[in-house]
């Protein structure tokens, strides 16, 4: 342990106005993290569609409810935490339709998850329905030597 | 603060220009799906989205292509993308965007392409 | 009760590099809370301030520690709590001198608590030292008719 | 994100011109004082900060401007500010930095302002 184990929180009502701020604030982590512009903008993104599922579909836009986003940054990885006390879902069950499928079915959704598994390097869900369902994603960080 | 978002449509001869300014998330989503909609009602096949000035697109606004597109396409119109700069091409070219979409340059290399086929290269 | 109250938190590791993230945050509740232009740059100020005291004066710089900041708004007010767990201080016993005289004595510090009380219309410190020192400062939202 | 913090002196004939970018806070301070202990070190006494470009400032920044300006005005020079715009005006009025230091709408106006009097007005 060369270095101290950074953390952050950010905590708001569950909005979709909110949404902006998250970006900024996972963005400045990347920034400290040292992780380039474009590296940075998936990050951003990667979390933004995380945190709109968590408002739209754990929370229905219920704004008394809080989304939680937490960001832990060691020397080689920057890990993302995100918690929702919502209904909970089967991640495994979500088939995952070609976009031209999609597009021929008049869809306007899911591509959310698609776009947070090629953006991060690990997503992974634990749910347990009533309880709490946990996102945990990340992102290796380039040795910096 | 980052810049707001806006959205205004242009009529400009037979084509819709719809612009973007700023960040389309799932909060600002629902004004550009509003715009599209209200250019299709109003009976615009040819649709050109400026996004010379777009920031930020989640899929949010992603979908907002994906919904009207083969509605207006079926009439042999086209929902065309222009002015995509560097920082926001990364989503649509991860989900594959770039083979069913027509993307120009700018909004006039958009007006020149209806016409000239489909919209699909077909 | 006509609206929710809406509560905020933001958590980042003890270091005078985080006090611009700390500023992003503080002025997006701002915007949200109706703030014009003016107004939202002295939130950003005054929090800004009372967080480099807690990094400075109670951490000592110590990254391992944490500083958190709290927003809440309701329909009249916007607050903010910023607690830290160091040393603890005497406000009352602060003296404040003029600039005048503190330039005179090339003194470099001493303008901060005093531009918090300006920026905002309450300013409160509970101490107790060991065990946690809480800072309470209020703004005063405009009617929105 | 916000604009990165620069700091960056320019002697420009008898003047030690030293440039403000982006946000002076308790993080970035320490750069803008060596800035000026650097000018001073090098004999400079007629210390211009160009401010034009300074987008908020807070007490860390302020206080390089107090713990400076005696010891050049004592050896004859000054320390003038200018360029300071509206929106980081505030806390230098705020704390009645308006009647101790020499407040100039740009570097020129700035430069022209020294040898007039002691700096102080006096
Ligand atoms: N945190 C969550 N809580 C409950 N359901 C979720 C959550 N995240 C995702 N889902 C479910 O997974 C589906 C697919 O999500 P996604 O790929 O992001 O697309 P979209 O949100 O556009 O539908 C959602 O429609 C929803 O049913
Ligand atoms: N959170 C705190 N913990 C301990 N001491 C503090 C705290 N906040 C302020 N102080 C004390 O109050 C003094 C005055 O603070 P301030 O007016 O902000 O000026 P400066 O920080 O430049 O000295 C500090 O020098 C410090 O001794």
């Amino acid at each position: 342990m060369e270095r101290v184990e950074r953390r952050f929180m950010l905590q708001v009502p569950s909005s979709t106005e909110n949404l902006a701020l998250i970006r900024e604030f996972v963005g400045s982590t990347a920034q400290q993290a040292g992780l380039d512009a474009r590296e940075a903008a998936g990050l951003e993104m990667a979390v933004d569609e995380a945190c709109a599922n968590v408002i739209e579909h754990a929370y229905g836009h219920d704004v008394s409810k809080e989304v939680v986003v937490r960001v832990t940054l060691d020397g080689e990885t920057l890990s993302i935490d995100i918690e929702d006390t919502g209904r909970g879902f089967d991640p495994g069950a979500i088939d995952q339709e070609e976009l031209e499928q999609l597009i021929n079915k008049r869809k306007t959704g899911g591509l959310g998850m698609r776009l947070m598994t090629k953006l991060m390097d690990e997503v992974r869900y634990e749910i347990e329905p009533g309880k709490k369902n946990a996102l945990h994603m990340t992102k290796r960080l380039r040795k910096q030597t | 603060m980052p810049s707001p978002f806006s959205v205004k449509t242009d009529l400009e001869g037979g084509f819709a220009v719809i612009r973007l300014e700023g960040a389309v998330d799932a909060h600002t989503a629902p004004r550009f799906e509003a715009a599209v909609q209200s250019a299709i009602d109003a009976g615009q096949r040819r649709i050109v989205v400026d996004c010379e000035r777009l920031t930020y697109i989640s899929s949010a606004g992603l979908g907002v292509f994906m919904g009207f597109v083969e509605e207006v396409r079926d009439e042999g119109g086209d929902i065309k993308i222009c002015g995509l700069n560097e920082k926001v091409k990364q989503p649509f070219e991860i989900l594959g965007f770039e083979s069913l979409y027509d993307f120009c340059p700018d909004v006039e290399a958009a007006k020149g392409r209806f016409g000239e086929a489909s919209g699909r290269g077909e």
